[in-house]
């Protein structure tokens, strides 16, 4: 199999299937197409939260470089779809993001400097704040699938009507057999759960054509017996809609609808999987043209000046706030100072003795030798 | 030698009143209206459960045939009739599912308890155990733990088919942020349990089916923890400490039964946490008698018998007077059952160890 | 959910839907079926085969009654689909079994007597005979749909066009994980596997619809972009072809076919899941009756009634034979001998060090405590 | 001191003639004509698959981007162009199934090499390691080995998010029927995976990652074997032997340098195999010092530190003049980046604990 010449061939099938889209490629309602119900300053908010992603993933790619902050995973392209998918969201819903949704993070209520924390080496940016419902990012791949059903689950046997979860995942954590058995439960026990399948194309190198024989991957929704929705990825619009309409149905489910639903967001990677990968290796830039004429940010641009929302000085207004936020941002995650008690911590409820006795040694050890003896495992 | 009895009873004292007695649960323990009555372990598990789910309902029992037909053992036996269908719930054969599910209803605010249907089905849950169960608190910094049990019956000698005899405990004492215990005896299984199930963090449950229905014993009715990370001296001795825990308990002690006719004093620790260990307990009980061994099923090598022995030679070295010897399943597959007699540690076995380690 | 009044209503459902069937409830030929060519002897042979299925299961459930072997799996009901697939086989095919399908290893080669082997706690009857290709039994469930699938797709690496690969299992096996990963790398590798999914309707006490919200278990081969085809379990012509022409497909595809197939094989279990086992506790028998007047054996029988090839006489050396061939398996496996050094042996192709000494050890024990010492651990 | 590369050397012979020198291979290594050259030990990884991929047309490589992208550590890097895709493959995102096909391809007759992109996501396919690669030889009766090398980068050092940096060899070491091993050197890399494919039962074969690029070292061209099940002593001394593989046999031997101008003299053994251990060695070399230590990145408890001590005294108790220190990874989580220079041994921790240990 040539992934090159399939995924080179596979954008012209994408655009013919069947999907839910409102916007065109310039920004402008499909004709029939309905806009969903967001006022003007929710529009421009949506935006902004677009600018900000695309200049964050900018920030921290450039800080990557610059040795400041660890391995990142950039979502440009697929900010879209973050944002409005959070955008959906009530907010006592929960949200199971990958190690690539920053932007679903941030706009469900995660400060921009916890996103920073962790690729800085710091667990600060796991440690959720109690009014903010989103887990830490999961890195292994699918295993949020099962969790974020159960927690569904469990507030649906608490009779906690008021929380939905949501759990995004990759095309490639289709292949997994969490996907599999999380997706099967769901629909067994009919949990107010909401799949979100951010299908960029990719998994690292493997074209979404070897990931699996099928089709689209929202029809693996009918193995389970839920319903999927198959919906442009680069259309915020459109992907607010099918995942508000989602969020909906798991909490309030009509007559005959059951509360799980699959949503396959159809997205392209625009850029590299990760700031340690170098996809000219194994992809050539072809595919991505046809995304990056229906970039998410220059849609939603696109519509609101349509709507005569958006002049030259908002823009800038915006700019300036979206460079001070991320500015403030960074300042706030390179001032985290490493606590090697942390390491200790939190490992159980109660620290056992035996842990006790090695934080104690490593403390001596800190004292005696300095904490310049631990400043590099050497290589 | 301290009694098994007595220490149930401090703790049921310590535990101070229960919920009060119990008139519906009839199908599970057939009550004697004036007070406890004799259990078999397993019945001692279900009545943990069944104790535990009226006192808390948070707490909810799910996994394969646990529901109508009571577990393959009966140890949910007649709780989905007490309890409902939302609360004992039937899963698909889906063993990471159920551990990964049961992790998000504990993120929900319940308390699961997993049945995993035999130890040799645990594997396709442990990415779920080890990767996430295990750290989620750390991770998360604090906010999150996950106050959820899984049990499941481990062990050979029931002749059992393929894969349904795994004594591998070690796995999972070697994942920080997991907790793993073992009774051996009813009223312990009970104890345990209950303080597994309130226990903020996750517990992997192990149940010695050998044992299952090998003896009976007075279990309280009330419910009463027997606190995780504390070992039980079984039967006191001065020549040598043997520590085991499970299944092995029984023949460990007969073989002491035996060595003191020969005039040898056994002292026989039951670990019952294997995670964390009881060291304290391990290293004074060897201080006493400077000779040690460990009696376990599962394969020598690797296994937690390498864990107690190395614990005690950094503890209490200069009180070894001979190698602490480890008396354990071989280093290959429990064979199917017409052998697993050969590979698993029995009363001879333990015996003739045990006399070298005296006479070293 | 109340699984037993679903199960009532199940078999009526069940019987609505599309599956491939040749024989009515009789055994006679459904108008515009058409029979597979198969010769009056191998008809026959067939026959005896499930004849010789249904007494050995008789048999065995009576030994372990008298503890003669240890828990056994009972396959009545089951037996026309497990003769009909194994039939269905070349030579040179190989079979994934479960602990269920002995009848369909008997049928592919394995004698009777390494049928109850392991019953009796010896691994004689998983060592499987040099001209023989058939793996031992599975027990971990569904842990055999990727090394089968892996088996198949290293024929078709090597050009081996000769091999084709049947992997069995039940309908409570679709939910695990590798059930997905191991069908959805068959169908991106394209390789000569058949899947067989005996749906028995339940898992232990798990019923059907219990397992999976989708309607038929066929249906999810669609998500893996493989073919299905759904067949009448108790018909043993109808599986027969099916299965035959999946045996085909995978080994000589057509131009625009794939190699793997799923086999909805819709049957019932008559009896307990084990012997260790009480269906009492949780179904009635009543959707056992649908199905018991659609007993393979009995259909058979009326097949080759009508075809006049069964006589009375003929049935007497039949039910005689098999018989016998039981009494003599027994003998057999009865006869094997514990051999305590086996414990040691193949666990690595060269015998490591300290495993040496363990044997060597167990061996001092047993000279010097004699084997009584080791006749039971103590419960 | 034994040299290292006279060990080579000695393999080398003993292996005899190779398939005589490639030509096609200078995207792997870009070859002297004349002779050996110096790789890292990551290029050696890719050297050694490459060779025997040209000697054995059975083998293949698969997982998940090995194939076009050559490794996320590009550990297959250029194969897929050599080899072509139907010996060099990507697999779709799941491990199960990966470990899963790789037995029925090694059934079908094939030597397959998995690799799992990181061992903290090797968890999936736990159950077909532990339940069925490591067995399948004794429950056919020997009829079917599974000759397969599961490949995964492990340990930590390298600033690699969550569930990165995990050393879980224990868990692997427990399982009969597995063999384990890691290099600590470019030339062992690909002698050790070498014997690793030839062998014929499935090896877990770890890779350091940490010290993939760390230095280069002359590797012959030529196909060799280090044979698996011994241990290597990388500095031999008088005082205490310290036992270590991987990554930490560096900053071990950067401590005995140190210990060294204290007048302290360390025997550093470098295992190699983690599984069978090389006892033997282990217990010689002890014999002659009377006093261990050992360094591992796995958690303390569990680890296979203690499965050392523990054979140490049960043969040599009556040499032993102190108690064998472990100086491990904590019984916690390996922390993210900024903190795992301290959760990680290192020259100061393992010079710290040696000298203690001379000095009981
Ligand atoms: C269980 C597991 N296996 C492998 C990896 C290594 N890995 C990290 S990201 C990735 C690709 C994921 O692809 P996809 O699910 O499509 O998500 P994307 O990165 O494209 O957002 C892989 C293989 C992992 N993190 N977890
Ligand atoms: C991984 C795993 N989990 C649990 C079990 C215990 N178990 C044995 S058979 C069975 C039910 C299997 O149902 P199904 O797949 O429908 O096959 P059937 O027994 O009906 O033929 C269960 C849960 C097992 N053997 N393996
Ligand atoms: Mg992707
Ligand atoms: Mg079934």
């Amino acid at each position: 199999m040539n992934a090159q010449s399939e995924v080179y061939e596979h954008h012209g099938t994408e655009s013919d299937r069947d999907r839910l889209q409102i916007l065109d490629e310039d920004g402008n309602v499909l004709p029939g197409a309905e806009e969903p119900s967001l006022s003007d300053e929710e529009l421009l908010a949506m935006y902004e939260a677009l600018v900000l992603a695309r200049r964050f993933d900018e920030r921290a790619i450039s800080l990557q470089r610059q040795g400041r902050i660890a391995t990142y995973a950039p979502m440009t392209g697929q900010e879209g779809s973050q944002v409005a998918t959070s955008y959906a969201l009530d907010e006592d819903d929960w949200l199971f993001p990958t190690y690539r949704d920053h932007a679903a993070k941030h706009v469900h209520g995660m400060s921009l400097s916890s996103l920073l924390a962790p690729l800085r080496g710091y667990r600060d940016g796991y440690s959720i704040p109690d009014d903010v419902n989103v887990m830490p990012e999961y890195i292994p791949i699918a295993t949020q699938i099962p969790q974020a059903m159960g927690m569904a689950w469990g507030f649906k046997l608490q009779g906690q009507t008021d929380h939905a979860v949501m759990c995004h995942f990759g095309d490639g954590a289709t292949s997994e057999g969490d996907f599999h058995e999380g997706l099967n439960f769901a629909g067994v026990f009919d949990v107010p759960v909401v799949f979100v399948c951010n299908n960029n194309q990719w998994a690292i190198s493997t074209p979404r054509e070897r990931q699996t024989k099928s089709e689209t991957l929202a029809e693996k929704a009918h193995a389970y017996g839920i319903e999927s929705v198959r919906v442009d990825g680069l259309d915020p619009l459109a992907v607010y809609r099918a995942t508000r309409e989602a969020i909906r149905k798991a909490k309030r489910p009509g007559p005959n609808e059951g509360r799980p639903t699959l949503i396959e967001s159809v997205q392209y990677r625009f850029g590299a999987h990760t700031t340690s990968d170098d996809p000219s290796v194994y992809r050539d830039g072809e595919a991505a043209e046809w995304y990056r004429k229906r970039d998410p940010v220059d849609r939603l641009a696109g519509y609101l000046d349509g709507r005569g929302l958006l002049t030259d000085e908002r823009e800038t207004v915006i700019e300036a706030r979206v460079e001070k936020r991320i500015e403030t941002a960074i300042e706030e995650a390179e001032a985290i100072e490493a606590e090697p008690d942390d390491i200790f911590e939190h490992v159980y409820a109660e620290m056992p003795e035996r842990l006790e006795r090695q934080r104690e040694r490593l403390r001596d050890l800190r004292e005696k030798y300095g904490d310049d003896a631990f400043s590099e495992v050497l290589e | 030698m301290s009694s098994y009895a007595d220490t149930v009873r401090e703790h049921v004292e310590a535990a101070g009143e229960g919920p009060g007695p119990d008139t519906g649960h009839d199908a599970v323990r057939e009550t004697d209206a004036d007070g406890p009555e004799a259990l078999t372990l397993v019945e001692a598990v279900c009545d943990g459960l069944y104790s535990e789910m009226r006192r808390d309902e948070d707490v909810v029992v799910l996994g394969e045939d646990v529901g109508k037909n009571g577990g393959v053992f009966r140890a949910t036996d007649a709780l989905y009739e007490a309890f409902g269908e939302d609360r004992v719930i039937d899963t698909p054969l889906a063993e990471s599912g159920i551990v990964g599910a049961s992790i998000g209803l504990a993120l929900s605010g319940m308390r699961p308890v997993a049945e995993i249907q035999f130890m040799g089905f645990v594997y396709p849950a442990f990415d779920q155990l080890v990767s996430h169960a295990s750290r989620m608190r750390s991770r998360t910094g604090g906010r999150h733990g996950v106050p959820m049990v899984v049990r499941m019956p481990y062990g050979g000698g029931i002749r059992a088919p393929e894969h349904h005899s795994e004594s591998k405990e070690a796995f999972f004492a070697h994942e920080p942020g997991l907790k793993v215990v073992t009774p051996s005896t009813p009223a312990d299984a009970k104890g345990l349990l209950t303080a597994a199930i309130r226990d903020p963090d996750p517990v992997v449950f192990l149940e010695p089916k050998l044992i299952y229905r090998a003896f009976r014993e007075t279990v309280p009715e009330q419910p009463y923890e027997v606190p995780l990370g504390e070992a039980a001296v079984r039967r006191e001795g001065t020549d040598v400490s043997v520590f085991t825990w499970g299944a092995m308990t029984r023949p460990t002690l007969i073989a002491a039964e035996e060595l003191a006719e020969e005039g040898i004093d056994c002292e026989v620790v039951d670990l019952r946490s294997l995670s964390p260990l009881d060291a304290d307990t391990i290293v004074e009980s060897f201080r006493k008698t400077g000779r040690g061994a460990i009696v376990h099923e599962a394969p020598k090598t690797g296994g937690l018998g390498a864990e107690i022995a190395t614990t005690i030679q950094e503890e209490a070295l200069l009180y070894q007077e001979a190698p602490i010897r480890r008396i354990t399943g071989y280093d290959a597959p429990i064979p199917l059952h017409a052998l697993e007699d050969y590979y698993l540690p029995q009363a001879a076995r333990i015996h003739d160890a045990l006399r070298e380690t005296v006479e070293f």
